[in-house]
């Protein structure tokens, strides 16, 4: 656990047993990227790392490859994400080594909502490898320094291996045995999905503190602030595999119009200092997308300034 | 709706319900419209989707099956099949740009000889204000 | 089987808008037993044309013909004498029929009237659902007769993706989800920690991926 | 039983009445090889349940159910239906008897009449029409209901005043003024006697205003509201103004239960069911919401499925039930009638009703009695016809039997299956003149059309004036002519008369026609009349299409008539277009195994396998213990008090003596293949599987029996003084010294049986309490004695044993389901019992020394073998009857079936009678060699078969299967033609034979005038 | 009544007996007062109830038909006819509240010209005593009559009446006269009141409470009659809104 991967800010952040907090930030839906470096500022010092999403629920962005290397530019440290939907085993390599050589030092191996979801229903998905196979892959070209056919690497990218885990998702007893599979298949770190149902997500990092999961890797607790009542009833209704307790959206209701964004935040700042406590939880991760500009605020707030600067 | 259009009508009727439905209507003297051609079957579950397409081809204005109420069929479950059949016909019907209420499917029991007659002049009422089947007015014009 | 749906009547149609005498080809193989392609939907595609035809006032004649399969020259050559006496044909066999049909009758018009979709088997009368993604490296043996290749919507080897929500997939409340299924059945055989191990990289050489394919009996091909 | 000279035993019977039970016994005994004489006193066959609108439980249209049999019973060739008459005396002994009959004029000959209904519009005379009862009008000259048989008009003479309107208006020349009365003598072998009841007529009470005010009515008058053929065309309309009642009570009891006015002590047993009936079709029929309320004493809904029907009403359709008994009816002026009453909570109610059913019970007919009297028949107090419980059909003369109400007051489906039995019963002694004065018709050998093209005749009916009088029937005859394939067409006045029917096969003969089509009337009523006469000159009865212009023509469009020659001409034109397509069918026979198999060694079984030996077949009685008896063994005495124990003993010694009798103990049966006529079942030994036994047998009477239900309620099994009803016949048996010394003694009812996970009435546990106690009282009169109960259900003559206990001082405490009485025993000894006495609404407690709990009666387990036979059983575990009303001892699959407790639980006079039915049924196939099945069946073309599995999964009785050659098989003798299989087998390698796609399809080209396309 | 009152009588006069009567009684001069329109046919056996309703439709006060003698009829049995048909017109004009005042049957023979004027005397006090008859009150009344005088029922009743009580009926029997009598009387009132119904419900769907009303018939009568009327396809019913049906006759 404790030899370098990668030697990112992340991973040393973690290593040095610090609360990491990540950030999230989607691509242009274009090449035109001054809100995107609007959003990176505002992210900047706020934030270990920036996740740079990978055409999110399908719909086409500019690659996160891409945006990851305007990121390092920025200054501000990437994690880029690569969805196992778009790219075969072939384009996946290449593209990690791109990044590497672009100075990308965290990713995440995801499998990728359907393309059904997106703004291109009739694409063909490739689904070559899925998500543990990538993580596995990554891990081979790191350590073994080689491609998946055994050929040598020349330069091999030492990347700091991250994967997504959604603890909520059904059948519930098996979530927990999955996540040690990605463990072992090579998962340096993991970001949950937003979680809303404590009670569940206790029962889950039980279980995974038990099976001694988080001596080999961290986990880091994805939060989402709910702007609006409406937002709440989507996500619980529309987003497969969210749980949004009644009760939660009842408090958001009874806060009152024009208030539910502030009683969103309120309630991310109570997870996140209970997340602080909460044994195995090595950090946690801010998905505040088209709120960048808040999450300056919200981290100053949960007490997460300054951050940690380990040179 | 013009009023000498004469629409030629078939009605399927099983031997067991409809068809008794339909001479007791006769006992009873009622009335219904003379356009109305019954062709009787054992079990309307015997009307396939052919027979219902072939008269709307030769021509007929409008088809329906009559068949016993829903759990008396005589063969258990035979007007139960016809219905989801009637169903398919109607959509083929829309999709060809025919009215689907040219075809309809009815459950009455024997002793529903007044039921026979209303059902008789509803459709006999509901073909003509449709007029007549576009598969005969290009044949007239 | 193979199991197809039959192609919406308004696509037929204008696939023989300016043709007025056509045959329409049924197959007595699996487009009969999904009743799509046999002796009955031939006579019911048949009266539906005559009747959109009678409809605008233009004749139209039809021959029917079912021959046993549509995926075997000898049959194929049944139909010789009269093939090019029409203006199109309809088949209403699977992709294979019109092909095969195509490459015996080089001049003649072939149209398909259905649209082939899976190997599959039917749950109950008149229901049909896909089993089989044909990937030519079978591994059900793993996964307890329950393939996620051709089952799940992402073929995931280690499932199931964050999107299964009550034993459904996110596409859709109809799709079952294979690996809500594959773990619960493992669980109650008590062999789950056969999933726990790391499943590599498929090999999809031998799918559709890896080019179009042949098979060959080798005591049988002279 | 004299058997002075078998010779001159006469292979006839006479049924007297020919109500449903007077038919179906008719029936029975014309398919098993006896001449039936059929006498009724009334214009036509059908009796009472012609009246009935629907029929509980299933409330099936009584018309539509028995109508078939109507047509049969008429029609059939060995039934001599002899209306107007009755039989003055009875001479002879059993097997000889001599019946002197007096034939009452009915002033139109029934063979020329064609119920064209002309004159009944012409006569001047009007009378009270008793088939509505008093609710509408009749004239003179009348026809009981549209359906009867004979279908003849008839002139009441009392209240005709000869004006000869009639004659002229008759076109068939059918009236006859110069008939009179006539004597005959018949010479028979048996009688049965099934003259069924009349309803008790309430005016006698004028508490219920019933002859003052028209808006109470009794239940038959609210059935011929209900009724679409009833005087209101089914609309629920009160007599009085017509309008739509908002609420009716229904009154129970009246006339039954009652010995201050009508001297009627017993119960009616049908009058509960039909009223929750009624209510529940009024609500139905109702425009708006109708409340129905009924007010009983017990509701007895002690029958198959009835409970639960009961459970429907009340919660399904809302129905209230008030325990009361109305004390009086009180019109007001507006129509409306005030009934004031008290319920259970005892505080006085009035409430006013738009309507009032008086539930009037049943009562001997005065000449049902002085028949009774004329043919030395002992009747009972109740004066209904006197039987012993051991032999239910039998009266007190030899030779002569009874079945139906004439016996006791009871349901349809009772009363069929006495009739089955009393057809037993009667033709036992006269098996061997078995089909000596049956008549067989010789027909001709079919000539061969194969090779000819069609040459069609068509023959136009005027039906007198029905058609005539609107179509042009001459232009149909000139235009049929015109029609391809047609070489001769005529009309005539009545096709279907005598005389024409003659002509007709002349000209067919003359002209070489080889297709028939005939343009009248319903071909439901007369194609199988048209076919057997072209049949009698060699013609396939197949090759022969009608045309409707009748009933659905001419009748409905009497307004329009050229519209209606029009039309004719249409559906002639399409009757030919098939007619040219029809292909003679031929008559598919099986050879007939003579012998029947009998499952289960109980009291059923045992009279069955005793019933079928006698009628002269091998039986075969697989028991699967070591002993026969069943539960009988354990029973002391039937309800009327007869020993049955040495019954029983006397039943096993008969089987065992009769060589014609093959018992199997300690056997069971294994695999049954085979259909109708031909089944081949292996036995296996219960110890050793593999010592099996193939036999074959032509039909098959289940009668596995029950078992009691052994309570784990009140302590039962954990104290000895908690007994259930056979312990304590076993202790009564070894007049065991705790009974004559215990002071008090309970029994408590429906324990097991009304529960929810029982949801039926166990039907003889009110009974067998009763009876019980009062044998307790006799052993101790000191004895106090509760029954403790939710209903007595004593139906029919058993309430005389209610009466009897109250008097004997034994008292009864009502609970309902919610509240249960109470038993706990603290040490074992002493037990202690509390209830909520109705009446006081307080709890009372008590010591008893003896409780007996009246625990419900269950089937035996017999799962595999139900699926051996195919053979359904309902949620309780019984079996499921064909058809609940007309087919209660069939299976819906040919040739099975069933008899005794494991139909439903019964008492034993029951599972006798229901036996001897069961032989009465197997014999209608086992008494013939070879058997006719159908034609119009389902029949496969292999090289079209893709054996796609679409028939299999189709078919409502699961008859194809795919076979191993490779395609669908359909077994012909199992096809029931409904078509459902043809119409969906995608490769069209199914055909419907006489109705395949191309004659359907003709049919619809030939309308558009389009010749026979592809 | 004011002398004033001149009422119009409709005289129906045999030709053999009464009209001779009349014209000697012209001959002779004998007064009668000016109030009677002759009409003369042939028999009195010739007049048929339904042009005595009719005359009253039109407008006329009274009827007073004149035949001959029972015995001396020219054509022997035409006035027994007449005596059945205005037994049964009487019993029928009572029914319908017009009363059988307004007409009245009277015999005279050829020769008796004075006996003729007496009963046009007699018979012009008595309509004079009853007053004008205005048919617009009675219009439902006289159109019941008129349909219950066309039925074939009552007609052919009063046809065969003497037939079967006299001679012998099918059965070669005298039909009993009480008998006869109970069915004629049956047949009168119900004819007339199904009449009445008939007129009721052709003016549109009418529930049995109204047709009791405009009618004057019992509820329970209306209810019964028109169940006679249903079946003989005369009546049927056309709507039943909340729980009163509405009935009409068949279009």
């Amino acid at each position: 656990m404790n030899d370098i991967k990668s030697g990112s800010n992340l991973e040393k952040v973690l290593k040095s047993g610090n609360f990491a907090f990540t950030g999230e930030c989607g691509p242009p839906k274009g090449a035109n990227v001054d809100h995107l470096k609007e959003n990176l500022a505002f992210l900047k010092g706020n934030v270990d790392a920036v996740n740079i999403t990978d055409n999110q629920t399908a719909v086409v962005r500019m690659s996160s490859w891409a945006a990851s290397a305007i990121a390092v530019q920025e200054g501000v440290e990437p994690n880029f994400q690569m969805v196992c939907r778009d790219r075969n085993r072939l384009a996946m390599m290449s593209d990690v080594l791109g990044a590497y050589a672009m100075g990308i030092r965290n990713m995440l191996c995801l499998s990728g909502d359907h393309q059904i979801f997106g703004n291109h229903p009739e694409a063909k998905n490739v689904y070559d490898i899925d998500s543990m196979q990538l993580i596995n892959l990554v891990k081979t070209m790191r350590d073994e320094e080689q491609f998946l056919n055994g050929e040598p690497i020349d330069g091999s990218p030492k990347m700091f291996i991250g994967a997504a885990s959604n603890p909520f998702a059904d059948p519930f007893e098996f979530r927990v045995y999955r996540l040690a599979k990605k463990i072992n298949a090579g998962a340096d770190f993991i970001q949950t999905q937003c979680i809303y149902n404590m009670d569940k997500f206790r029962q889950f990092m039980k279980m995974a503190v038990d099976m001694g999961l988080c001596e080999k890797c961290y986990i880091l607790a994805g939060v989402t602030p709910l702007k609006s009542v409406g937002m709440a009833q989507y996500m619980a209704k529309q987003v497969p595999g969210m749980d949004v307790p009644p009760e939660l959206i009842e408090r958001l209701r009874g806060a009152g119009k024009g208030k539910f964004a502030e009683e969103g935040i309120k309630i991310a700042i109570e997870q996140i200092e209970e997340f602080k406590q909460m044994e195995g939880v090595a950090g946690v991760h801010l998905m505040a997308i088209e709120w960048e500009h808040k999450v300056a605020e919200i981290a100053q707030r949960a007490g997460m300034l300054p951050r940690p600067d380990i040179s | 709706m013009n009023h000498d259009f004469e629409p030629q009508i078939i009605a399927f009727c099983c031997k067991y319900c409809a068809y008794a439905a339909a001479d007791l209507a006769g006992s009873m003297r009622l009335n219904y419209p003379s356009n109305i051609k019954i062709i009787q079957v054992p079990c309307t579950g015997r009307v396939d989707i052919i027979h219902l397409l072939r008269a709307i081809e030769d021509g007929a204005d409008g088809v329906y099956v009559a068949g016993c109420m829903e759990g008396d069929c005589h063969f258990v479950c035979g007007n139960i099949k016809t219905r989801k059949k009637v169903e398919y016909v109607k959509k083929t019907l829309s999709e060809l740009g025919i009215e689907p209420e040219r075809v309809e499917m009815f459950n009455l029991s024997s002793a529903m000889g007044p039921r026979f007659a209303e059902i008789a002049n509803q459709m006999g009422e509901r073909i003509r204000n449709l007029g007549p089947s576009p598969l005969n007015i290009k044949q007239a014009a | 089987m193979i199991v197809a749906d039959r192609k919406p009547l308004s696509e037929i149609l204008d696939m023989i808008t300016d043709r007025d005498k056509i045959l329409i080809m049924g197959c007595k193989g699996c487009v009969t037993v999904c009743n799509v392609g046999g002796v009955k939907e031939v006579q019911i595609l048949s009266s539906s044309l005559k009747i959109a035809r009678k409809k605008e006032g233009r004749s139209l004649t039809v021959d029917q013909i079912t021959i046993e399969r549509q995926c075997d020259p000898e049959y194929i050559e049944q139909v010789k004498a009269t093939i090019n006496d029409y203006d199109a044909v309809i088949s209403m066999a699977c992709g294979v029929g019109p092909q095969f049909l195509s490459e015996a009758y080089p001049q003649q018009k072939f149209f398909p009237a259905v649209n082939t979709k899976f190997f599959g088997g039917a749950t109950s009368h008149g229901i049909w659902e896909e089993r089989c993604a044909g990937c030519g490296t079978c591994v059900i043996h793993y996964f307890d007769g329950l393939c996620p290749v051709a089952r799940c919507s992402k073929s995931l080897m280690n499932g199931p993706c964050g999107g299964s929500s009550k034993g459904y997939c996110e596409i859709s409340k109809e799709v079952p989800c294979i690996w809500d299924m594959i773990v619960k059945k493992k669980m109650e055989q008590g062999r789950l920690d056969d999933l726990l191990c790391f499943t590599p990289a498929k090999n999809w050489r031998t799918s559709r991926d890896g080019g179009p394919r042949k098979s060959v009996r080798e005591e049988l091909a002279i | 039983m004299s058997t002075k000279g078998t010779n001159n035993k006469v292979g006839s019977v006479m049924v007297v009445g020919a109500g449903v039970a007077g038919i179906q016994a008719s029936l029975d005994m014309a398919n098993a090889g006896y001449y039936v004489h059929l006498v009724d006193s009334s214009s036509s066959v059908g009796g009472l349940m012609a009246q009935l609108d629907k029929t509980f439980p299933t409330n099936d249209c009584a018309m539509c159910v028995i109508s078939p049999f109507l047509v049969e019973v008429g029609r059939h060739l060995n039934i001599n239906i002899i209306p107007n008459s009755e039989l003055e005396s009875l001479e002879g002994e059993a097997g000889a008897f001599t019946a002197k009959l007096k034939n009452n004029p009915r002033y139109i000959d029934s063979v020329k009449c064609t119920a064209c209904g002309q004159c009944r519009q012409v006569c001047p005379v009007t009378a009270v029409n008793e088939f509505d009862c008093r609710l509408d009008l009749r004239k003179a000259t009348f026809i009981k209901f549209p359906q009867a048989v004979p279908l003849s008009y008839t002139i009441d003479k009392n209240v005709c005043i000869g004006c000869g309107m009639c004659e002229k208006a008759c076109l068939a020349g059918a009236i006859s003024y110069s008939d009179q009365a006539r004597f005959s003598e018949i010479k028979v072998g048996a009688v049965v006697l099934a003259m069924g009841n009349e309803l008790f007529d309430p005016s006698l009470f004028d508490t219920y205003a019933y002859s003052r005010h028209p808006n109470v009515v009794t239940s038959l008058e609210f059935e011929r509201i209900l009724s679409a053929s009833g005087p209101y065309k089914g609309h629920l309309m009160r007599p009085y103004d017509r309008e739509v009642p908002q609420k009716i009570a229904w009154l129970q009891c009246i006339g039954s239960r009652d010995i201050n006015h009508a001297d009627h002590s017993y119960c009616s047993s049908v009058c509960c069911m039909y009223s929750i009936k009624q209510s529940m079709i009024a609500k139905e029929h109702a425009e708006t919401p109708l409340d129905a309320a009924i007010f009983y004493m017990d509701m007895r809904t002690h029958g198959k499925e009835f409970e639960r029907y009961r459970e429907r009403a009340e919660k399904g359709s809302g129905v209230r039930f008030i325990r009361s008994r109305v004390h009086t009816v009180e019109p007001l002026d507006d129509g409306g009638l005030k009934l004031k009453y008290i319920p259970e909570s005892g505080e006085v109610l009035e409430e006013v009703f738009d309507m009032v059913v008086l539930a009037a019970g049943f009562a001997t007919s005065k000449d049902t009695k002085a028949l009774a009297q004329r043919l030395g028949i002992n009747l009972n107090a109740h004066s209904y016809a006197q039987t012993s419980d051991l032999t239910p059909v039998s009266t007190s003369r030899e030779g002569v039997f009874v079945c139906g109400t004439f016996q006791s007051p009871k349901d349809i489906p009772q009363s069929v299956m006495e009739a089955s039995a009393a057809a037993a019963g009667a033709t036992q002694n006269l098996s061997e003149q078995r089909w000596s004065l049956t008549l067989t018709k010789e027909l001709p050998a079919e000539k061969n059309f194969s090779e000819e093209e069609p040459k069609i005749g068509v023959f136009v009916c005027n039906c007198g004036i029905n058609i005539g009088g609107v179509a042009d029937v001459p232009a149909v005859r000139e235009y049929a002519k015109t029609l391809p394939n047609v070489i001769h067409a005529e009309d005539n006045l009545f096709t279907c008369s005598q005389d024409t029917q003659e002509n007709i096969k002349k000209i067919i003969l003359e002209k070489g026609i080889n297709r028939v089509v005939v343009a009248s009337c319903s071909p439901r009523t007369h194609e199988p009349l048209f076919q057997e006469t072209i049949r009698e000159i060699g013609l396939n009865p197949y090759l022969f299409e009608m045309a409707n212009i009748r009933d659905q023509n001419t009748w409905v469009h009497m307004k329009t008539p050229q519209r209606a020659t029009d039309k004719a001409k249409d559906l002639v034109r399409m009757a030919v277009a098939k007619a040219a397509l029809l292909e003679s069918l031929p008559q598919v026979t099986l050879d007939v195994t003579q012998a029947v198999l009998v499952v289960g060694g109980g009291v059923a079984g045992l009279e069955a396998a005793l019933g079928v030996a006698r009628q002269g077949f091998v039986a075969f009685l697989v028991e699967r213990s070591n002993e026969l008896g069943g539960m009988a063994l354990g029973l002391n005495a039937t309800w009327q008090g007869e020993p049955v124990l040495p019954y029983v003993m006397q039943l096993i010694e008969d089987a065992k003596k009769n060589e014609r009798i093959k018992i199997f103990l300690e056997t069971e049966v294994g695999h049954v293949t085979g259909t109708i006529g031909n089944f081949t079942t292996t036995l296996k030994s219960a110890n050793n599987p593999l010592d099996t036994k193939v036999i074959n047998h032509g039909a098959a009477i289940l009668a596995t029996g029950g078992k009691e239900y052994k309570p784990h309620e009140y302590f039962y099994g954990k104290n000895p003084k908690i007994l259930t009803h056979f312990d304590l016949d076993a202790a009564v048996r070894n007049n065991d010294k705790a009974l004559k010394d215990s002071k008090i003694a309970v029994f408590i009812q429906c324990v097991g049986s009304r529960t929810e996970e029982r949801a039926y009435c166990s039907r003889v546990c009110c009974i067998h309490s009763i009876k019980s106690a009062l044998i307790l009282k006799k052993l101790n009169p000191e004895m106090q004695i509760f029954i403790i109960y939710r209903d007595i259900r004593t139906y029919g003559l058993r309430e005389d044993l209610y009466k009897e206990a109250r008097q004997q001082g034994i008292r009864f405490i009502r609970y309902n389901k919610d509240n249960p009485p109470v038993i706990d025993s603290d040490n074992g000894q002493e037990l202690k019992l509390t209830v909520k006495d109705h009446i006081l609404q307080r709890p009372i407690e008590m010591n008893p020394d003896l409780v007996v709990l009246a625990a419900a009666i269950l089937p035996n387990e017999n799962k595999t073998l139900f699926e051996h036979f195919k053979v359904p059983a309902n949620s309780d575990g019984f079996l499921v009857e064909a058809h609940a009303k007309l087919r209660p001892v069939d299976f819906a699959s040919e040739g099975l079936f069933l008899a005794g407790i494991a139909h439903y639980p019964k008492s034993i006079d029951e599972s006798i009678a229901q036996a001897k039915a069961a032989v009465s049924r197997a014999m209608r196939i086992v008494s013939k060699n070879t058997i006719a099945v159908d034609s119009v069946i389902a029949s496969v073309n292999p090289d079209r078969c893709a054996a796609c599995l679409t028939c299999v999964r189709t078919c409502p009785y699961n008859v194809p299967r795919v076979g191993e050659e490779g395609y669908a098989i359909i077994e012909p003798s199992d096809c029931h033609g409904c078509g459902c299989c043809v119409s969906e087998c995608p490769g069209k390698a199914i055909t419907l034979k006489h109705f395949t796609d191309d004659q359907i399809n003709a049919k619809t080209d030939a309308l558009f005038y389009i010749e026979a396309s592809c | 009544m004011n002398d004033s009152y001149k009422p119009k009588i409709l005289a129906f006069l045999c030709n053999w007996c009464s009209y001779a009567g009349a014209d000697l009684a012209g001959v002779s001069r004998i007064q009668y007062p000016p109030f009677i329109r002759v009409v003369r046919v042939m028999c009195s056996g010739r007049v048929d109830p339904l042009f005595i309703v009719n005359a009253l439709k039109e407008g006329f006060d009274g009827v007073l038909v004149s035949g001959c003698h029972i015995g001396d009829c020219h054509y022997l049995e035409g006035n027994k006819y007449t005596v059945k048909r205005m037994e049964i017109l009487a019993q029928l004009l009572d029914l319908s509240g017009i009363g059988r005042k307004r007409v009245h049957l009277r015999w005279a023979s050829a020769a008796e010209a004075k006996p003729f004027a007496d009963n046009v005397i007699e018979v012009s006090n008595i309509i004079k005593e009853a007053g004008p008859f205005n048919a617009k009150d009675h219009e439902m009344a006289l159109n019941a009559l008129t349909r219950a005088l066309s039925t074939t029922r009552l007609r052919w009743l009063v046809g065969i009446d003497r037939h079967l009580t006299e001679n012998e009926n099918v059965y070669h029997e005298k039909t009993d006269p009480i008998l006869f009598e109970k069915v004629k009387n049956d047949a009168i009132t119900a004819e007339y009141q199904k009449a009445l119904i008939q007129e009721a419900l052709s003016k549109g769907p009418v529930t049995v409470r109204e047709m009791a009303d405009q009618t004057g018939i019992a509820i329970y009568t209306v209810s019964k009659r028109l169940n006679e009327l249903e079946l003989g396809g005369m009546a049927d019913l056309k709507s039943c809104e909340g729980n009163t049906p509405r009935f009409a006759s068949p279009v």
